[in-house]
């Protein structure tokens, strides 16, 4: 292994706190490699390895999540804050607020206070049907909700529809052209495209009537809706296609620059001993020999196929 | 009073959050910074209790001898140790280190170095790759069960081939050049459309639930 | 074969996964398509004067990062080439390292110093609440920034720019999701009347038409936008141009791998069909 | 007849005179919540009194009798899928409502009903809801405890565990109504395979389009509610529903009335004129 080691060394350090992507230390290189294959495991079957990756997330997404929440839910809003308003007391100066200066005692008396409430809600580890986390809980609710009334009613119903009071005609542009690649440009086209987004707006809106009488008219109408909501919806299928094949390729490439760049265990460059000894292909091959066995013992019975 | 406290206090708060919403006054801002700062605390000491549950579920599954017993302590064996590393960083129980120097030459040192090492070697390979299976499956997907059985999926899966082709050059030259101009009508004007009623509704979910909270009405939050 | 839904859906998997790799392994490159909303993007950045003020927000994890980091590596590069000072903010708890990360390797190529070129308020919990809280009280939002644990007041350009919003001249969030541009838009768009610029998953593209461009002053969608955007960059940027390349290598493989999805699903059908006949 | 200029004095004066009080660019908003809540209390005291708020006829609602139907006549188990959410999230809370419709109905036709869960709060609102649609069928008896199964926690094996349900019990329907994320994909397809008819809902648009490309039935967006309503009439919920409906009405009026006077008033030059007073109404 010292020699394996020494091998990477030679242009990769084996080992650096320091070393960020794209350029990962050796250690770091095949770590990546082995949990990213660990997943794509899973497409042949739920397997060991893939277990193991998740529990490995599971635990590590954890720990990272809990660890920002401590130190910027916490750490910064309360204790950073007091010690901040206590610097002012010294230095005389106001404590700002929404743009409005308080007294910075007043300040930490706020906070102090919102720390006993955010305790309160720790009784629940001991207690589960205590009543002391419901207080901080129901400011919370009452926050969220207003803040989501507000703010969505705002720019989700009565900005999109003052976004659409605008004319369906274009003075500016000529009426046609026989161009057929300006077509874009012309005043029809900008007339028809204008209508289509009122039209299509007011039908797909009028297939979520529920509670008025179904006349012929709201019938048809809504069945114009439903036209222009499958359109949406396919266009919201064509861009999950373009997204999900494009985390897919981002996984590849970073798995190919690990395959070479000085990870490789032994040789240079794009020689065949230097691809095999690279993270991603050793490690795949690993992978596949240990499923292929437990396969041939009959030891994955236990694992639920993929489909 | 057990209701009744609780009650108030999202009332109160939901009233004062909506009167800064519309209000001009220095007070109303004010009142608005605060509460907002408070529950930043409260959703985030929320946010702490759940790490609770899961290290009682893993010890018990653990202790009970359970299938993934080994995978539990794998488990717990990463979170617990990350977090001891990432709490020492916090506190400075571990040295910050220097990972550069700035323009005037002045040393940057870093108390995220070791989390920042983890995050990158196992985080964010595993995250990433979790999502990236679902390239695979979509494929499948569309091989054994997107059916063009209703006029409605027709429509969806022709405005899907469309987007998927006038999103690459590739799409475009094979369709002379068409497809992205079908897109851009599709997407400007009627995906517009659609999206907007769409919007709308959500809003319309949000401003009913909203409303109920704010006034008192609604109290299933309070029963679990 | 007698159904199709019967077939080991495996052989797609490889098929899908031998594709990508194959073209991967080609290193060929196509240029992305011209996309009226990326333009719009690049030109509302270019319009803004020297010292301009904006505050840059990352609202994603590495489950998103493909499509997003290369957005937000190029928009930081924009911004530091035309002397644009940033204020980086994340929303989602897993952003910090890549904010660290990007600007620590960025700036120093344009000789932005901290502090008074840009500043690091890092991480802020809560979705809506952190985004509204940050419209209204900068100070109260962020007790210390998250590279030096510093008050707020102690750096120049936070000093500057007071407790609100009101100096900040542009908002671009690169939204993954919740929370992101969407309520952007309802927390700070809307009330603060603040002009909003977003890169997104392609996920989330289709969503934005509704706003745009009377309440979103452009955006980018999924990778094919990226290139784009990343095209326009490098124009001006060399760092961007390797950048550039291997995201046009990603356009080569994308849109073969579309062609592939393309033809799973018509052969799929033409089975399913043909079966039913019978 | 109120002539242009007098009408922008009159709303200058208006604004005026609030602006102390009111931020006036945001006074649409107001307006907008105040008669969404008239409309919704006024429209759920109506209801609570009795007086019929009807509901259109959602298609996705005739498919789910006819699925669990056609599972009985196979003799095969129908399968409820809640979404994945936990809870606190409203769709989830209705999908209860109706998994206790969808009980009753199999414990009536004496089908085996299927209900796996990823959250263990969630398992115990599942229980309930069967439980209670059993009783509600008058077949207490029909409720079976090891049908209501905790699979697990993490989005993915959750999901691997609920396909595995769909190959190895073959329920002939599978009902997915509620949150869903990523996984939708998933589902949907091995259900497809599996030959089950099925009916899904969801109120999260970026999952739609793939219930709609591999279900039989799906209940789109708003709908979702809808149907909720219409199946346990729920004063509350009609409430809100035809107070949408009502400001829908409006939005869609404003939107043509809004156009038509931009459109007249096209060339227009500066200075007030109808169309620029009606869009300061949406502030």
């Amino acid at each position: 292994m010292t020699f394996l080691a020494q091998q990477a060394l030679a242009e990769r350090p084996f080992f650096d706190i320091l070393a960020v992507p794209p350029d990962v230390d050796v250690v770091g290189a095949w770590l990546i490699a082995l949990f990213t294959l660990c997943v794509f495991s899973f497409l042949y079957k739920d397997n060991p390895f893939y277990k193991f990756a998740e529990h490995v997330f599971v635990g590590a997404g954890t720990a990272f999540f809990t660890l920002q929440y401590y130190e910027e839910g916490v750490l910064e809003p309360v204790i950073d804050h007091i010690h901040r308003a206590s610097g002012l007391i010294d230095s005389g100066g106001l404590l700002m607020l929404g743009g409005h200066g308080i007294d910075p005692t007043l300040g930490i008396v706020f906070r102090c206070i919102a720390a006993a409430l955010a305790l309160m809600l720790l009784v629940r580890l001991f207690k589960a049907d205590s009543w002391a986390p419901r207080w901080p809980l129901a400011i919370m609710v009452g926050v969220y909700a207003a803040l989501k009334m507000t703010g969505e009613t705002q720019a989700k119903l009565v900005l999109p529809v003052k976004g659409m009071l605008t004319p369906i005609t274009n003075p500016d542009a000529a009426a046609w052209s026989s161009d057929w690649a300006r077509v874009e440009d012309t005043g029809v086209f900008f007339t028809i495209a204008a209508l289509v987004v009122i039209v299509g707006t007011i039908c797909a809106l009028s297939h979520f009537i529920f509670t008025y009488k179904r006349t012929p008219l709201l019938g048809g109408v809504s069945r114009v809706g439903v036209v222009v909501l499958m359109i949406t919806f396919g266009s919201m299928f064509g861009f999950t296609v373009l997204g999900r094949i494009a985390l897919l390729i981002e996984r590849v490439d970073s798995l190919g620059t690990l395959s070479g760049n000085g990870y490789q265990m032994m040789g240079t460059g794009t020689g065949t001993l230097s691809v095999m000894t690279s993270p991603p292909v050793l490690t795949a091959v690993l992978i596949t020999l240990v499923l292929v066995l437990r396969k041939i013992t009959g030891k994955d019975a236990g694992d639920t196929a993929s489909t | 009073m057990k209701r009744e406290i609780p009650i108030l206090l999202t009332v109160l708060c939901g009233l004062a959050i909506t009167w800064s919403f519309f209000s001009q006054s220095d007070v109303s801002k004010a009142v608005n910074a605060e509460l907002l700062a408070w529950a930043v605390v409260f959703f985030s000491v929320a946010f702490l209790l759940g790490i609770g549950n899961l290290i009682r579920i893993s010890l018990k599954q653990i202790s009970s001898g359970h299938r993934d017993r080994p995978y539990k302590i794998v488990l717990l064996v990463v979170l617990l140790g990350y977090l001891g590393i990432g709490i020492a960083e916090i506190h400075g129980w571990l040295a910050p280190l220097a990972t550069g120097t700035d323009p005037t030459g002045q040393v940057i040192m870093s108390e995220n170095v070791r989390r920042d090492w983890i995050y990158y070697r196992i985080f964010q390979p595993l995250q990433a790759t979790m999502f990236s299976l679902l390239a695979f499956y979509i494929a499948s997907a569309a091989f054994r069960a997107f059916r063009a059985r209703s006029f409605e999926a027709v429509l969806l899966l022709m405005a899907g081939a469309i987007v998927m082709l006038g999103q690459v050059p590739l799409g475009d030259t094979l369709t002379f050049d068409m497809a992205s101009r079908w897109q851009d009508f599709l997407m400007k004007y009627i995906n517009a459309a659609g999206q907007r009623a769409i919007i709308m509704g959500a809003a319309f979910g949000t401003l009913a639930t909203g409303l109920r909270i704010v006034l008192g009405l609604e109290r299933s939050y309070l029963s679990e | 074969m007698a159904n199709v839904t019967d077939f080991d859906r495996r052989w797609i998997f490889l098929a899908m996964g031998v594709l990508v790799v194959g073209l991967y392994t080609t290193g060929a490159k196509s240029p992305a398509p011209q996309l009226e909303y990326v333009q719009a993007y690049y030109d509302v950045i270019e319009a803004l004067p020297d010292d301009s003020i904006v505050m840059l927000s990352a609202d994603f994890d590495p489950a998103s990062a493909a499509e997003l980091l290369p957005m937000y590596q190029a928009t930081i590069h924009h911004l530091l080439r035309k002397n644009i000072r940033v204020v980086n903010v994340a929303t989602w708890p897993a952003a910090p390292p890549y904010t660290r990360n990007e600007f620590n390797q960025i700036t120093p190529q344009y000789g932005k110093l901290y502090g008074t070129d840009w500043v690091e308020l890092g991480f802020l919990p809560g979705d809506d609440v952190a985004m509204a809280q940050m419209g209204a009280s900068l100070h109260s939002a962020f007790s210390t920034d998250s590279r030096e644990n510093k008050p707020l007041a102690e750096l120049p350009l936070m000093g500057e720019l007071g407790d609100s919003l009101q100096g900040i001249d542009l908002l671009i969030t690169l939204s993954a999701g919740y929370p992101g541009i969407l309520e952007w838009l309802a927390q700070v768009g809307g009330r603060y009347n603040m002009t909003i610029l977003t890169g997104t998953t392609a996920v989330q593209t289709s969503d934005l038409y509704a706003f745009y461009p009377s309440q979103l002053a452009g955006f980018i969608g999924g990778a094919t936008g990226a290139t784009r955007y990343l095209e326009l960059v490098s124009e001006q940027t060399e760092a961007m141009v390797h950048a550039r390349d291997v995201n046009q290598n990603r356009i080569m493989i994308q849109e073969w791998a579309h062609m592939l999805i393309l033809a799973l699903i018509v052969v799929g059908n033409v089975l399913y069909f043909a079966g039913r006949g019978k | 007849m109120l002539d242009v200029a007098g009408a922008s004095e009159v709303l200058n004066g208006l604004y005026e005179q609030l602006n102390p009080w009111v931020d006036t660019s945001k006074l649409p908003t107001l307006g907008c919540i105040i008669a969404y809540a008239v409309v919704m209390f006024w429209a759920q005291s109506r209801a609570k009194r009795g007086v019929e708020i009807p509901i259109r006829r959602i298609p996705g609602l005739d498919a789910l009798d006819e699925a669990i139907g056609r599972s009985t006549e196979m003799g095969r188990p129908v399968l409820y899928v809640p979404g994945i959410d936990e809870i606190k999230e409203i769709q989830t809370l209705y999908s209860m409502m109706i998994l206790r419709h969808v009980a009753r109905k199999t414990a009536e036709y004496g089908t085996e009903l299927i209900v796996p869960v990823k959250d263990s709060v969630v398992m115990a609102f599942a229980e309930e809801a069967v439980k209670q649609g059993c009783q509600d069928a008058g077949q207490p008896d029909a409720f079976i405890p090891d049908n209501v199964r905790y699979l697990s926690n993490e989005q993915f094996a959750y999901c691997a565990g609920v396909a595995g349900i769909m190959n190895r019990e073959k329920p002939a329907a599978n009902i997915m109504l509620g949150m869903f994320f990523a996984e939708s994909l998933i589902l949907a397809e091995t259900g497809f395979a599996s030959g089950a008819i099925q009916v899904a809902g969801t109120a999260k648009q970026h999952q739609l389009p793939f219930f709609v490309a591999a279900c039989d039935y799906t209940i789109i967006g708003e709908e979702y509610f809808a149907v909720t309503a219409y199946l346990t009439r729920d004063p509350n919920l009609l409430g809100t529903i035809r107070a949408a409906d009502v400001i829908k009405i409006v939005v869609i009026a404003s939107v043509i009335v809004g156009a038509a006077l931009a459109t007249i008033y096209v060339d227009a030059g500066p200075g007030p004129n109808w169309s620029t007073i009606f869009n300061r109404l949406f502030g």
